[in-house]
């Protein structure tokens, strides 16, 4: 009983500090996952560009990404990547972050495209139109429509994903809670409390992937 | 005190006197890394590092006339970011080490103290030779690694001291090496721990990136000056509670 | 009545997918304003032909001459090359996340450059034409079948090509669909468009078709003015085909 | 140049600790996946229980999990469970783990039960089995067939997510990775060879589920 | 002839799914040994009524009493009670897991408690009856559609039912297919076994069938003789319906 009423003590008065590693990991998110989303992009277009070398390029890249875990690919880029360029630390969390989600989302992307009707495809070159306007105007539209679902899903993982940099040292949502629970010595009320956090923002994307979902489906 | 002082805020702008061959990673800052997770050393209080270690380098900052710049960093890692130029200095109770000391140079120690064995009230082991065999945890990167290798090869390795010592509070694990300050503020803090034996003393000291000669000369001028004027003594009592900076006799057993 | 320009030849046109020989030797004539029909059993290589003679498929050996200038895929700029000749597929390949006449103005806009206000008011006046003028905002989804190839047909049409090639466009409408996409094509070839159509409807070939090719095993068997064709065909595979259709 | 030599160096003197660390990642990842397989079953049969209160408990599980980031997961069992149960590290270890991947998998059985036929069912009861026996007669064997590639991969991220047990203190074999890193200021070798080593896992993995899958196929 | 015991019997079944009506109040009996073809236009609930009878639907309200006890399903067994009517599906629905012999001794095995050898044994027996001596071992994936169903057929056979029942049992067939599976069945037939058949086989119904059973709309409108109904229908509906599908 004391330990709730504890618990609902460090929940409120510890808001503000996690509002501030809230800002972190939503900064976080969003630039990895944008940039994860240009190099996913990339990378799908290679995959299908029927040219082996660049298809192997992608191959590659997909298999070391989906092969090693995510904090081993931060570690390196924090830690091993810096003898090359010294990145900064909220960067260095963006690009871990980043080149992982990326070949996920090649992923989605290549099987969106090659979900589409290649009777599409046709119908644009027929028209004129050559390979590169017809990917863009009438391939790549279509593709992200369908993969909408999956791309969200994806962005959910990646914001969980994300509460891996505090191993760096950031204070995003989970380093707060790390750092509050050792300044306190007392862990398990904020690892609940940003448990809470957590689920409450992949409450709130779900529900609105599920409403963008519901928007494409009416217009088919 | 210099409790307000020490929240360097960064839009000071008075430090017109840095043009003076320091090698730093931003003109007219003092950019030092400590861990944020060892209290009272360092510790967050919103979302800025406080304790000991950060008076200390806002207080050399100071004097070299130079804006101070906290990073918080991950204690394994601090070394490794010195060396590379990540941060111009650590100040984060690094104790002075060979393998430090091939990475990074240090100043002269800015306090003293000794490792603790800590366990559970329960617990059988007195003193460090009932530690043989059992299961010591201590914080991944520190020089309690090395002094538990002495005893055991079973070393669960964590992220910080404090996440070791609430660990052990809670049942896991047989002991716990770490500095006997963090341990009593742990204790002072409701962790139901004991400290059964020091093993031995150790100096703390600023880590400077290697050849950067002028700022480690300046930083050992501003400690001597400090233990002079007896302000680290004072900046000790205040996050501490005793005198830490004096040389290793009186320390308590 | 004058001599009539030559459209499309096709000399000699070989091709191959893996070992399977496809097309064999093919030669026609296409003349401006003539409507070509072709016939053939499943699986002859009519879709094939047509498809080459739009480039879709790159033919092994052979000439394909369109307007008088022998077309290579290695020389030639493809994409200039199928804006001259127009295509309906027999699943209509509308872009389904664009309206009806976002599918018209597309490669007007996108390929020629023509101001999007201009091709709107093409694109409106082609729509109007096809019997859709009541359809300019909604989208693929919405349309019956025959609605949709009429919208394709549009489509093709706005790029002004010279020739137009239909592949099955009614086989995959429900019967009482069919009419109306043959009264669109009907027009159009009496407006004096060119065209090659691939189709069963055996009724529109006699009324609309100009010539008839028979196509049999990727060579064209038997080719003359429908009425001929269809009444008195010279092979015996032209018999037994038209027998199994008709 | 040297640093290439330097990281051989390293990858062939440490092969003794990693290995270890690869026992320790070996033993984990089995133990976790096993229970996490019992844990899935057990919800995926509760979600298709067609019991409202059976569901939403399964719903609650899985929201929980798919909510929050591994690592929260990991820690609050590691530090709150131990209010109530000690248990010794590599247990809460695995629970973490298997608490984790249950919840995946329990969607992956639950989507391959309901792919199969219902025809299956209604023959089974019209045979006189009963729904129990013809769920586990008729209807598991199928879907766990048709799930094969699904947990085959869902296997492979639970061996990569093994290693944020690391951070409770385990020496897996990213633990080990980062301990070596650490204690000797030299992190990129350690973490290169680690990911070496995952790599390598997840390699072996994937030939593995792809010849069962093809197995699979064959006799179908 | 001495009377026929009474194998099942239906006392105003009503079956509904939500607000649709599906069954209105049907009354039948089938004797032992009778052959009762069940015929209709889709949705009539020619299905629902046989599924009901194997309690895979559960009745609204009404009596169903299989071999003079009435079932309920809230006091009965009904993994029981369907050991006794054995029922054959469109689909065949058979274990794709298991080869044809496994599928035959399944639920012998398991529901019965048959020791495995004289399963087997039984199974082996009831497969060459059905003419699949040669494929014992296979996997249903490399059988035809006859073979299929001729195998279910089997498989419902090993519980040693009293009554079979057939939704359909050839209408999945490809056209030379479907002998060989009524041949199955008449020759069940001749051995005594009581069916219900639903079946658009008219050869089969009027050959086979003791009765015919009409239905409309979740009603019966009609029953009587095979060809009193077929050639003498008295409602107009079934004269329509007949009409269309002879
Ligand atoms: N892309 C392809 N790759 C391989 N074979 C192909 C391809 N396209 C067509 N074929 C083969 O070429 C032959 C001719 O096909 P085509 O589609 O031209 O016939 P068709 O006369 O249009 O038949 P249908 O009336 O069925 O449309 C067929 O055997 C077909 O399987
Ligand atoms: N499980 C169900 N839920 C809702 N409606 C159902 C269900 N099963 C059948 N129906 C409806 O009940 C009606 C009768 O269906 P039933 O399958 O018994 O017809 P049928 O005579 O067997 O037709 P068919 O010849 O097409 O098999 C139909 O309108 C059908 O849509
Ligand atoms: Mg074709
Ligand atoms: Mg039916």
């Amino acid at each position: 009983m004391s330990s709730i009423l504890h618990f609902f003590d460090v929940f409120i008065s510890s808001y503000d500090v996690f509002l501030d590693g809230l800002w972190i990991t939503f900064k976080l998110s969003v630039a990895s996952l944008l940039i994860a989303f240009i190099i996913g992009l990339f990378f799908a277009i290679l995959k299908i560009s029927n040219i082996k070398i660049l298809e192997w390029i992608a191959d590659a890249y997909i298999w070391i990404v989906r092969g090693t875990p995510l904090i081993v690919q931060i570690f390196i880029l924090f830690y091993g990547l810096t003898d090359i360029l010294l990145i900064p630390m909220f960067w260095a969390g963006v690009a871990g972050l980043a080149f992982h989600s990326g070949a996920y989302i090649a992923e989605i992307i290549r099987g969106a495209i090659q979900s589409i009707d290649k009777g599409q495809r046709e119908a644009g070159r027929s028209l004129g139109m050559g390979t590169g306007l017809t990917m863009r105007r009438i391939i790549l539209p279509q593709a992200f429509r369908r993969a909408v679902p999956s791309l969200g899903n994806q962005f959910i993982i990646g914001i969980k994903d994300s509460s891996l940099v505090s191993f760096i040292g950031m204070q995003d949502l989970f380093g707060v809670a790390s750092t509050m629970g050792a300044n306190s010595f007392d862990y398990l009320p904020y690892y609940v409390t940003v448990a809470i956090y957590y689920l409450f923002i992949v409450l709130i994307l779900t529900v609105a992937v599920n409403k963008i979902e519901k928007k494409l489906a009416e217009s088919d | 005190g210099s409790g307000e002082e020490a929240e360097g805020d960064s839009n000071s702008s008075d430090n017109g006197d840095s043009e003076n061959g320091y090698n730093l990673i931003e003109e007219g800052k003092l950019t030092f890394a400590a861990s944020g997770e060892f209290k009272p050393f360092s510790y967050m209080e919103g979302s800025e590092m406080v304790g000991f270690d950060i008076a200390v380098a806002e207080a050399i900052a100071e004097k070299l006339g130079l804006e101070p710049a906290q990073q918080k960093a991950k204690f394994s890692g601090i070394v490794t970011g010195v060396n590379q130029g990540r941060y111009d200095i650590a100040v984060a109770s690094h104790t002075i080490t060979e393998e430090r000391l091939e990475k990074v140079d240090f100043s002269e120690a800015y306090y003293y103290s000794g490792p603790v064995i800590y366990t559970r009230p329960d617990s059988d082991i007195h003193s460090a030779e009932d530690l043989k065999g059992k299961e010591v945890s201590v914080a991944r990167g520190t020089t309690y690694v090395e002094m538990a290798n002495d005893y055991t090869d079973n070393i669960p390795q964590v992220d910080s001291d404090v996440v070791a010592l609430q660990s052990l509070a809670k049942g896991h694990h047989d002991a716990v090496l770490t500095d006997d300050i963090t341990g009593l503020t742990a204790i002072e803090n409701g962790l139901e721990i004991e400290n059964r034996g020091q093993l031995g003393v150790s100096e703390q000291a600023v880590a400077v990136q290697k050849g950067n000669d002028e700022l480690l000369d300046a930083i050992n001028e501003a400690l001597k000056e400090m233990k002079e004027s007896g302000e680290l003594a004072e900046l000790s009592k205040e996050w501490i509670g005793v005198d830490i900076t004096q040389e290793p006799e009186n320390i308590t057993e | 009545m004058h001599e009539k320009q030559e459209m499309i030849r096709v000399e000699k046109l070989n091709k191959s997918f893996g070992d399977l020989h496809v097309l064999k030797d093919i030669d026609m004539t296409v003349n401006e304003s003539d409507v070509v029909v072709l016939v053939g059993a499943s699986g002859s290589g009519k879709s094939t032909l047509l498809r080459c003679l739009n480039f879709l498929e790159i033919k092994n050996s052979g000439k394909i001459i369109i307007e008088g200038e022998e077309i290579e895929s290695d020389t030639h700029n493809l994409n200039e090359v199928r804006q001259r000749v127009g295509m309906v597929f027999q699943h209509f390949n509308l872009f389904p996340h664009k309206t009806v006449l976002g599918n018209v103005i597309e490669a007007p806009t996108q390929v020629k450059g023509i101001r999007k206000e201009d091709a709107i008011k093409a694109g409106k006046t082609l729509l109007d034409k096809v019997g859709l003028g009541d359809k300019y905002d909604v989208y693929p989804s919405t349309l019956s079948g025959g609605q949709k190839q009429r919208v394709a047909i549009a489509r093709a049409l706005a790029m002004k090509p010279d020739v137009m090639l239909f592949d099955e466009p009614t086989s995959a409408l429900d019967p009482e669909l069919v009419g109306e996409v043959l009264a669109t094509m009907k027009e159009l070839a009496e407006e004096g468009m060119t065209m090659v159509v691939v189709t069963h409807e055996m009724g529109f070939a006699r009324e609309v078709g100009d010539w008839v090719i028979y196509m049999h095993d990727g060579k064209i068997v038997e080719f003359g003015h429908p009425n001929d064709v269809f009444d008195n065909p010279k092979e015996k595979r032209t018999q037994e085909f038209l027998g199994s259709i008709l």
